[in-house]
Formats: structure tokens, sequence, C-alpha cells
């Protein structure tokens, strides 16, 4: 199968997402929306454009090569760059994707995100790092949007990932039904896997979708050997409490067995801008970034139970 | 008021690196730290208060003239023995080392015999004349006009060819003067530390021999003879000379001592500074004190002979054995008393203040000369050498935050886990040094370029910035020039206009053809390979001139002293016919430009056909003018170096092994063969305006890329990885010799334990990818932009220009933009 | 009869321009290193400051070796591949070339641009 | 091209081009040869966007490369 999918970027030297240095592989398109989702870009299964404000210096070059009256005329830069601007450059629901304003700007402002890739495309890539992931016990980790979401290519990649002794690991919401996520788990050395609310109807509210099949997911991968690391959100107004978290602690010791580390991960706002570009608006706009030390006293918490945690998900801890 | 442990705490939390070190260090460090002047210019102007040293070249100049008759090196032994003899002397407060070069704190001195150019150049230099400046004028002129055509250049300028005397002097494709006047020297530690008084009896012996030869039987063996007994007599008298300089030390300490102090500590210490002055560098040392003592006098005084430009050193090695006697075996100062005289050694050292044309100024911004001290490495039998004076050196390092000397790290994999965390700690804390050096790449390519035995190599220091030399008898290179400086973006830009320099308007490189005929790729590249070679021939013809006639133009009495293998013959230690064994090499300035544009000329003419060479030449002749979406073109669409990219990888690789090629057919002084070593010290932004518009993108004016290897300046789009899979593609050994590599790193990502065990990784894997050098600059651009807009209160901010770091407030506006503007590896 | 004398093989411009190089800063005295005339080359477009030494020479790029101004009527040469080097404080009176700069740098802190920089203490003194 | 602080108008290369930005944006600085100003210049456009201020410490009087390039 020479099959490709969109890619929306390959990012080496990640030292977050699994042991040691890893190449993320981000698969475009995922089942959730979270509201504080820190690659929008990679929510929608098809291709998108950046508008980058601060590049663009409203010359009008997009205006005049776009055919489908997709782009809005220029107004003064520093407007468009205002924090509270309301101003767009591309008119998503006309945009039909040729990209002719991509190729008319000079200034880079305008970027295409996702870019189709075959699963040797991918892997060469991937490869290019393996000194970096033989002196760390690092590797590739796939990653998205949601991999399971992408069924068969994501299947073969990790396929041809493995049969060249990459060190592999599934990043993922568990949002999928539990014979798919099987199959992928069967495949990776450690499954990466978020824990975003235990309470379904927020848990809807804030992804668009229940935690139901997340949860019972989690607990079928418990009742298994393979090894996981849970990725914890602390997010203003929805994680961020002790009571919440002592919740999380209970849950998780109902479940058949510990999983083998906790990363808290605290919330941040370094995606705002990529809203931006994408035409979207931030929802998180009012939250101000939660520092790693605040997060300390949850940590304790999952110490006190008995669970190896981390703060930020390191892949040079322990 | 003293500093709570929490205040500190917040200093680190806050990565307030230099606030932490003056509260944590001790009140006399601190003091001595805050007492010493800035020497290195800042930008290219000496700071306020900075004035150039008269009493030093007059006395000089006044023994100079009174000895007319006799042979160079007895004639300039006496001009500095008056000079050591009396020049002005004092002992700083608090110090514990003495010496300094000039007279007085705030000097900077100068030689008169080294260039009359440069004599010029200080009598119309800007703000460092003392005052009253009338007087001065005068002063400088006498003096001016005594040297003025005398000069070891204006001597050298006379027998060189004539067009190549033109071309080298243009400034247009090389650095550096070709005199020892302007140089630096490997060291033979192990000689000098005989102490001076047994190599005056050396030679004394030597003479004698000689003398009894002179009265045998006649023989054409004979006549060389005569020239080495003044030459034998230089190097006693400076030796004395020495002695002495230290001896009214000695008496200048008892005389404070025990007439003008009250406080018993303090008197206590003078008298000590008194005993160590009588006993070294006469005799070899027996303590820490005197240890470092006799090295500081070791450097002090060879710089009242000549601009030494770098200061190849292996402390820890030399030192070590003094450190671990008195601090842990007889205990008979602490660990603390330790940290005090090593940090006062970097202070002393950061004092010595030369003045320097405006070229290196701006080439060496913010610093008086490479002073690179090699620490670390390996023993002669290949075990590890580090000891507990590294160690200790990494950590009063931190203490003092000087900006020079540095410390250049030999890596191997046999060094201890502890050691790499003080050397991380430094790095973290925004030093910018100990850059990385792997060991045992260096020593293959100290065997593989230069023929040293195994044994010798393995004891290697660098002798400037970044090139490996083993300090040994034969080993040990008396001068820099001996190899050149090219300024090797102007391969790719002769290529392009055949030859032609519209800089300095004259007709400087090979007719190689007109472009715009070349049909292929591979025409191009055989045009750059003649312009290279033709580059690489005139800088090296030209210097090699000038070593071989330095000991006749120049002289080094101190020097010869200094070296072994010129005490044993009688020669000047210059003299390349003493046994050296040569270890020469071009420093290739601007180097990765070529890269870049052959990759752009590749992909955008030949192979895209997008361009004519036409159209890129025109809009290159007009600096890109009007031709801005062109430039972008060239900039973002063609391959750049350092994203991992085989396309223009291939084509650093290839331009690296036709010069190294080349370099295995040219030869120094010695016979011996060239390696090209890429870096910039900050030459990079001294040619901004003397290299053209190039095909990379750039224009007359932008900085050029700063590392030897590093890639453009936000150029590296892949991240670090990338970056160094990139370099791999190198040959280290074969290719050419200590390729400089910067990387930014950010300080946030490597904080803590974590931020440990992640930069270890990274380094295995440099390792693992064969690299010889890596060096880093962790403070982040915020820091940096801050910096820049409240200087005054980020005067302690260190950054890493090139193969040395700055206070990041000491270098040039446009210096400062082009470290901001190399890309942060975030690591993730 | 007076020998006649054979051209040297090396009486060639790189010669003169060699020459130029080592006798340029021959200056004698405090005056006349401290004299810059209200036409001085170091004002004009033309010079270029050498990046090599900051004594105060440079080249110029209209006119070129073996030029002279201090004869009357001045030599001018226009032709040929190398300029001729000139002081920042020589008298380009007689110089037909002679074009004012617009922006004189004195400042010595940035970095050289032999085009616009003329750092000697005399020029800042003369611009001031 | 007209300069941001005193008007004075010219082609662009009249204008003493000093450094860039970034080799990768259109964005540069250029020098007022009436009255000296940095310009930060768009070479793309040739305009003067604004005035890039000095410092007056005495290690920079050029201007800084923050606010003009993202």
């Amino acid at each position: 199968m020479n099959s490709e999918t969109l890619i929306s970027q390959i990012q080496k030297f990640s030292v977050n997402d699994g042991p040691g240095f890893r190449t993320n592989v981000f698969l475009k398109g995922c089942p959730l929306h979270c509201a504080w989702c820190h690659n929008p870009e990679t929510q929608s299964f098809g291709r998108e454009i950046y508008w980058k404000t601060r590049l663009c210096v409203q010359c009008g070059e997009c205006l005049e090569a776009c055919p489908s009256e997709a782009i809005n005329p220029p107004i003064a830069p520093e407007e468009a760059q205002k924090e509270n601007s309301t101003y767009q450059k591309i008119i998503t629901e006309k945009c039909d994707l040729c990209f002719k304003c991509v190729e008319a700007c000079q200034y880079n402002a305008l970027e295409i995100v996702g870019e189709p890739m075959s699963i040797d495309q991918i892997l060469k890539e991937v490869e290019q790092d393996r000194v970096f992931y033989n002196n760390s016990g690092g590797g590739m980790t796939l990653s998205g949007g949601e991999p399971t979401a992408h069924g068969e290519f994501a299947l073969k990649l990790l396929d041809a990932a493995k049969s060249r002794k990459l060190h592999l690991c599934l990043d993922t919401s568990g949002f999928c039904q539990w014979d798919i996520l099987k199959q992928f788990v069967a495949k990776v050395d450690l499954v990466l896997y978020d824990l975003k609310h235990l309470d379904s109807k927020l848990h809807l509210k804030m992804t668009g979708v229940p935690n139901e099949p997340i949860l019972d997911n989690l607990k079928k991968l418990t009742g298994t050997d393979y090894r996981i690391w849970l990725r914890i959100l602390v997010i203003p107004d929805f994680s961020e409490t002790i009571e919440y978290h002592r919740d999380v602690v209970k849950f998780l010791l109902t479940l058949p067995r510990k999983v083998d580390r906790i990363d808290l991960l605290p919330y941040h706002n370094w995606c705002e801008d990529k809203y931006k570009w994408l035409g979207r608006k931030w929802l998180m706009a009012d939250y101000q970034a939660i520092d790693p030390v605040e997060v300390e006293i949850l940590k304790d918490i999952y110490e006190m139970a008995g669970f190896n945690v981390t703060v930020g998900g390191s892949g040079f801890e322990n | 008021m003293a500093t709570t442990a929490k205040e500190i705490k917040e200093f680190e939390e806050k990565q307030e690196w230099w606030w932490v070190a003056e509260k944590t260090r001790s009140s006399r460090l601190d003091y001595l730290r805050k007492a010493v002047w800035k020497k290195g210019a800042l930008g290219g102007n000496y700071a306020p208060g900075i004035e150039i040293d008269l009493e030093f070249p007059e006395l000089y100049t006044e023994t100079w003239q009174e000895n007319e008759g006799d042979p160079i090196m007895l004639r300039k032994a006496k001009s500095i023995g008056n000079v050591l003899e009396n020049l002005p002397i004092f002992i700083t407060d608090q110090s514990q080392i003495v010496g300094c070069v000039g007279s007085a704190p705030h000097n900077i001195v100068s030689y008169w015999q080294g260039a009359s150019m440069i004599n010029e150049e200080i009598y119309n230099e800007q703000g460092i004349l003392p005052q009253p400046e009338e007087k001065s004028l005068e002063r400088l002129a006498a003096l001016n006009e005594y040297w003025g055509g005398n000069t070891a250049l204006d001597e050298l300028a006379k027998v060189l060819d004539p067009e190549d005397a033109v071309k080298f002097m243009s400034g247009a494709i090389g650095w550096g003067t070709p005199s020892s006047a302007v140089g630096y020297a490997t060291k033979d530690f192990r000689h000098i530390g005989k102490g001076f008084e047994n190599i005056i009896e050396e030679i004394d012996e030597n003479m004698e021999r000689t003398d009894k030869l002179l009265r045998g039987n006649p023989s054409p063996d004979l006549l060389p003879l005569y020239d080495k007994l003044p030459r034998w007599e230089a190097m006693q008298e400076v030796l004395d000379a020495a002695i002495e300089y230290a001896a009214r030390y000695a008496r200048l300490a008892r005389i404070i001592a025990e007439n003008f102090e009250t406080d018993p500590k303090r008197k206590e210490e003078l008298l000590r500074i008194a005993e160590t002055c009588e006993r070294v560098p006469a005799q070899p040392p027996r303590t820490l004190q005197e240890s470092i003592q006799y090295d500081h006098f070791v450097q002090v005084v060879v710089r009242y002979e000549t601009y030494e430009g770098a200061m190849p050193h292996r402390p820890d090695y030399l030192h070590g054995p003094f450190f671990d006697k008195d601090v842990n075996i007889n205990k008979s100062i602490t660990r603390d008393d330790a940290l005090d005289l090593l940090g006062e050694h970097l202070i002393r050292t950061y004092e010595i203040g030369i003045f320097s044309p405006r070229w290196t100024r701006e080439g060496l911004q913010g610093i008086t000369g490479t002073w690179v001290w090699t620490m670390g490495g390996v023993n002669e039998d290949g075990t590890d050498a580090c000891n507990d004076c590294t160690t200790a050196y990494m950590q009063v390092a931190r203490l003092v935050r000087i900006a020079n000397p540095t410390f250049s790290f030999r890596w191997h994999p046999k060094v201890k886990d502890e050691l790499m965390r003080e050397i991380f700690e430094c790095i973290r804390h925004g030093l910018g040094y100990p850059s990385l050096r792997n060991d045992p790449i260096l020593v293959e390519n100290a065997m593989y370029w230069h023929g040293h035995p195994l044994r010798e190599a393995r004891q290697w220091v660098t002798q400037s910035c970044m090139s490996p030399c083993p300090p040994t008898k034969y080993g040990c290179q008396p001068f820099r020039m001996a190899s050149a400086t090219a300024n090797c973006a102007k391969i790719v830009e002769y290529t392009l206009h055949n030859g032609y320099d519209n800089v300095v308007n004259m007709q400087m490189g090979p007719k190689t053809g007109n472009a715009v005929d070349f049909k292929t790729y591979d025409e191009f590249f055989e045009a750059w390979t003649k312009q290279m070679k033709w580059l690489l021939n005139i800088l090296v013809r030209t210097v090699a001139l000038g070593r071989a006639k330095d000991p006749e133009f120049f002289s080094r009495p101190i020097l010869s002293a200094y070296y072994e293998r010129a005490v044993e013959t009688g020669t000047d230690a210059v003299d390349y016919t003493n046994g050296e064994r040569g270890n020469a090499w071009v420093t290739a300035f601007t180097w990765v430009e070529n890269a870049d544009s052959l990759a752009a000329v590749k992909k955008l003419i030949y192979d895209d056909k997008k361009y004519t060479m036409a159209e890129l030449i025109e809009a290159l002749k007009n600096n890109w003018d009007g031709k801005e979406e062109m430039r972008l073109d060239f900039v973002n669409n063609a391959p750049k170096w350092g994203n991992d990219d085989d396309y223009v990888d291939d084509i650093m690789v290839q331009c690296l092994k036709t010069t190294a090629a080349h370099g295995k057919e040219i030869k120094c002084v010695c016979g011996n063969n060239i390696p090209i070593l890429p870096e910039n010290v900050s030459g990079n932004i001294h040619y901004a305006n003397v290299v053209s518009a190039l095909p990379n993108g750039r224009r007359l004016g932008d900085a050029l890329y700063d590392g030897g290897i590093s890639p453009g300046p936000g150029l590296d789009k892949k991240g670090p990885t990338a970056v160094l899979k990139s370099c791999g593609k190198i040959d280290h050994v074969l290719d050419g010799r200590a390729f400089l590599l910067n990387q930014r790193l950010s300080p946030t990502q490597l904080a803590g334990e974590k931020g440990y065990q992640l930069w270890k990784s990274y380094v295995k894997s440099w390792d693992d990818l064969g690299m010889d050098h890596v060096q880093f600059n962790m403070v982040d651009d915020s820091t940096l932009r801050a910096a820049q807009k409240d200087p005054e209160k980020y005067q302690e901010v260190i950054v890493r220009v090139a193969g040395y770091s700055a206070h990041f407030v000491d270098i040039s506006r446009k210096t400062q933009d082009n470290i901001i503007q190399r890309t942060v590896q975030g690591l993730g | 009869m007076t020998r006649k004398k054979r051209s040297s093989r090396r009486d060639n411009k790189w010669n003169q321009m060699r020459d130029g190089l080592t006798n340029l800063s021959t200056a004698k005295g405090v005056e006349a290193r401290e004299t810059v005339p209200d036409i001085a080359c170091g004002k004009c477009k033309n010079f270029s400051e050498s990046p090599y030494a900051s004594d105060g020479r440079g080249s110029c790029s209209v006119v070129k070796t073996g030029s002279d101004f201090t004869v009357d009527p001045p030599l001018i040469l226009l032709e040929g591949d190398t300029g001729m080097m000139c002081m920042f404080n020589m008298d380009a009176a007689k110089c037909s070339h002679f074009d004012l700069m617009d922006i004189i740098d004195t400042d010595g802190n940035e970095c050289a641009d032999p085009q616009f920089r003329r750092a000697q203490r005399q020029m800042e003194k003369a611009m001031s | 091209m007209k300069c941001v602080a005193c008007g004075f108008e010219g082609p662009v290369d009249k204008f003493r081009y000093l450094y860039n930005a970034r080799i990768d944006a259109s964005m540069s600085m250029r020098q007022c040869p009436k009255c000296n100003e940095w310009n930060a210049v768009d070479e793309l456009k040739d305009e003067a966007l604004e005035i890039v201020n000095p410092g007056d410490a005495p290690w920079g009087k050029s201007a800084g490369i923050e606010g003009i390039s993202a």
C-alpha cells in the first residue's frame, strides 16, 4: 500500500513525550476537540492554512492571487496584530485550499499545515536521529491528533517502525474502540495515555466527547502488562483542585493495577498564536499558564498513594 | 548586610547566576573581581579610563637605541631587561598573586618594534592617551618616528613579493600579521618548570662547551656557533631580568609589610608574597601559591616581549599535584584558601591588557586575547588526567565569572560523572565555557596531520581557541602565523566575480572565467577549487616568509629561553630549523557561507534553472537591492547547512575534502601539511562589511555565520539533532581540524537533574557522531534583550561569542544582535 | 655617457602599491599628523578605509595606482585594476574626483565599514 | 523611500545599508543620509516603517533587532 496520510509536523529532539530524545510524528486529525488543545492544527483531518499574523505586512498579494474571494482585504498591520483584533486573513468557508495565496506570499506569512507523507518518508526522517535514541533510550512517538483514528495507516507505520528496531510510544487519548486500541498497544513499547477528566459531562463539554470509552479502555489496558504512562492534565477551573486529584487517585486505585508512571501536565498557553493563525478563537484566553511549582502539591498526593510521578513528563526523569 | 540563603535561592531560581556568584564568593575574591579593569575593547573602543602605557616603550626604546651594535636577540634582551628592572610595579590590596603587564592596573601595552601601522593606530586612537593629551601626542610621535619604517613588519614588507604583500595587507582575504610581534606561542612547560636559575645553568654549560669547540680545530661546523653565543647570552639576560622582576615584588611586599601594613593577617600575606617571589621563578615551585605565581610570572614576562594573543596552557595538569599536596595531603591550606588562589589566578590573567589594532578588537570583541586554558584530558599513558584542581577551577570559575581566560575541556569517555556535573554547572550558569573537545578525536587528528607521536599528542593544549598542539620539546609551535587565517567567503565571492574584489576594488583572485559561461555546477565548483587553492597559497606563502624572517626581524629571547630545543641549540625559538615538528593550520573564517552559497547556486541556477547566472551576478553586484523576492528565494528555497539535508551537506563535505586534499599538498616551514580549521572568533562581524553579497542571501553589511561549522543564524530549522547530524557528516580527523560549533540551549529545559541527564545524552551523541568541538550559550533571549536595554543591570552576563566568551555588554550591538539571532535550541 | 638603467622586473603597480603601504605612515611630528585639510581624502565618498589598519590609510575606488596629487598639474590615472593608496588626511584639493560624503561615521565602537568609517581621533575632531 | 524621522526622500540605495534583522525576513536597517537616523525598512516594498532607536550606552550606538521582525 503506497498510501499517504497528513502529517502536521515531525518534531525531532522531543524530550517530554516518552523516554529519552524522541521524534514526535503528529498525525493530523482527532475526534476530540479539547478547549485547551495545544496543537489545534492536529484536530482537523484536512489541510489548513496558517496565517502568521506577525509576519504579515498586509501587502495584499494573497488577495490578488486568490481565485475564490476567500481573502479579506488588507488592514493596517498594527490593527491586525492587536491582541483583541477580530480581523482574519482567510475566510475559511470560501477557501477551497488551492494554496495560490501561500505561493503569492513573500513574507512566509501563509503556510500550509498538513503534508501528505508515506510511511517511508516518515521513517526516513525519524531514523535520522537514531544516534540520539541510542544514547537516551529514545525513539519515535506516534502522536496526533489521535493515532488510533488513523487506523490502518498508523498500524502499518508502527509495524514498519518496529521492524527497524525503533523504540515506540503511542500517545493516545484512549478514545476509540478497545479492539482498535488493543491492536495499537500491542505494537508499541510504551503507551502515553491521557486522562482529561473523570466527570463525563464536563468531559463532553470541554472535549466534545464523553469519557466512558476512555475510562473503560484504561481499565482494560491496566488489565494487561503493557507499560503505561498516564498523562493527567491540570487545567484551570477544570482539573486543578486537590479534591479532584484525590478523586483521580481513588479511581486509579480501583484499576486492576497501578499505571507505571504519572505525568502531571500543567496547562500553558504557548499555543495561543496557533489559534489565531488558524482563524480560530482561543477559548482559554482568560487563563494564565500554571507554574509547574504550583503542581508540586498535587504531585505529593499521587506520590503518597504510591505512584511514580513527574511534573512535565520529562523523558529524562527516572 | 549578609545575604540570606533564601535570597541566593531566589537568584538561582531566576537564573541570575551573576548575583549568586557575587553573594557566595569570598570577600577577597569579591574585592579583587570588582577591582580589576576591563581591558578588552567594548566593540571597537577601549573602556573609559584605559590608557596606553608609554613608560614601557620608552624604557624599551632607550636601551634599544643604546645597543645598536648588538645582534638582534641580545639587543632585544637588554631592552626587555631595562623594562623589567625599571618599570613601576604595584601590589593590589588583598591580592596574593603579583605581576602585571604594564606599569599601572588600568594600562594596556603595545610593542613599537612590531608594526608601524599599529604604532600609528595608537597615535590616532580615541580615548586611550594619558593626560595631558598634547604631551602624550609628542611622546607618541617621537616613538613612531624612531620606529617608522624600521619595525619587523616594515622589514618583512620589503622582502615579500609585492603583489602578495599588497593583497595580504588589503585586509580583504586574511586576518593577522605575519610576525611574532602579533601572534601566540605554545609554551614548553616541562622545560620552563625547571626554574629559571637551572635554565641559566644549562645555558652556561652550553656556552662553555661551545667556547671549547671554538678554540679547537677549525671546521665549517664551527661557523654557526659564533652566532649562538650572543643568543644564549640574550636568553640568560632575560631570565636574569625576570628573576629580578620577581625580586622587586618581593622587596615591595616586604617594605609594605614591615613599614605600612597594620593588619597582622595582611602582613603575613605580604610576607608570604615576598617569600614566594624570592623563590619563583628562580627555583621550581613547592606549593600551590608558588606554582600559580610561577605560572603567572611566566605569562606576564613573555608579554614584555611581544603580544601573545593566546595562552596555550593546562593549568589543572600543572597545578594539580600542588593543589592535591597542599589541600588534600598536607592540609597546609583549606580548600577555600585554594579557591581564592585559583580565583585570583583567573582575575590576574584577565588583568593583562594589550593594545590590539582595530581589526583584532573587532574580531575579538570584549577580550584582550583568546586565553583558552585547556583542562582535563589524558596523561601520556592514556589514563584520565582530571584531578581535584580541575574540579576546583570549574567551581571557582562560577564564582569569579571572568570572560577571559575561558576553559576548553578535553572530554573523553573516562571522565568521571562528578566532574561532568561541575562542567555542566559552568555551562548552566551561562559562562559559555568550558567548550567540549573530543580528546580521542583530536589526539588522532594531531597524529594524522602533524605526525606527533601518540604520547606527545596526548599532551595537547589548544594553542589559541581551537587548535591542538602538544607543548612538548619538538611539538611546541612558536609562531601562530606560521599558518594563516583566511576569509573563506571570498572563495565563492571570487568564483562568481572572476577573481575581482568589488569591496577593495582590486583584482585579487585568479581569473577563473566569467561565471556566466560555466555550463554545469561541476564547472562552477572547479573554479571554486582554483580560488580556494589560490587563497590558501597566498596566505601560507606570506606567513611562511614572515615566520622564516622573524628571528632576523623581530626575535624572541624570552620564548627562546622557554623552549628546551632553543636552549639546547642556541637558536631563536622561532627558528624553524631547530627540530620543530610543525603544527600549522589555516584558520578558515566565514567558511559555511561557501556550502550554503554553492547549494543555492546548484539548486536554483543549475538544477531548477529558476534564475540565470547573469541575473544572480547582477543582483549580487547591486547588493540584492530591488531584488528582495529573489533574495528570499535564495534564502528560503535552497537547502541550508545544519538541517540534516544531504543536498547541501554533501556540498559541505565536498568543499572540505577538496580543501583537505590541497592541505596535503601545501607545506609549512617545517615541511608539514596544513589542515584548515573552521572558526570565526568575531571575525564574522568584522568581515560583515568586507564580504560582498552572496548567493546564500546575505548582503554586504550583514554579519556572516558565527561558527566554523555552525549553521546560519535562524537557518537551522530542524532543531539541535539535525545540526549535530549535519556536522557529523564531516570526518573530524581527515577533513580538517577543530571544527567550531556554537549551540544555544534553552536554560529552562536544562534546569535540574533532568537537565543534566538530557545534556549528558546529548554529549554522548555528539561523541558518537565523531565531532571534536561544541560550546554552549545558555542565556535566553529575554535576558539578552533586557541587557541591551538596560546594560547597567546586566554587566555580568557572559555569552559565548566564538572560541571565547565575553561579557555581553562589552561587544558591539551588531555582535549582540547576531548572538540573539542564533537559534535557541529548545530541546523539545 | 651614463649607463642606461634597465627597468626592473619588479617595477610595476604592485611594487608601487607595496611602497605605498610601507611609506604611508611616515608623517613627521605632531602637526603633520594632526592636520586634516578641508578637502581631505577621508571626507570623500570614494575613499575606503583599509580593513587591515586603522592608521588612517585607505584606497580610492576611482583614482588608480600611479596617480600623484603633489605634482602640478596633478597626475590622475583612471585606468588599472588597483586603486590608489591614500591617507585620511591627504590633501585632495587637486583631485577632480573629490565627492563629499553624506555620512561619515566616526563612532569607533561599531564595526568596520570601510566605506563610511573614519575611526581616527583626528577625523572625529574634524567632523565635530 | 521616505525617512520616517526627517522625511528625506530618495531611492533606497541612497540610504546606507546597515544590516538585517534576520536573513530570512525582508526587514533590514538603513541609515538616512540626511538625519542619520536608522530606519527599519521593508525591502520588498522599499518602505521605511519605523525608526529603530539607538541605545545611549557607549558600546551600542546602533539599533536593536527586537520588535522589527518576528
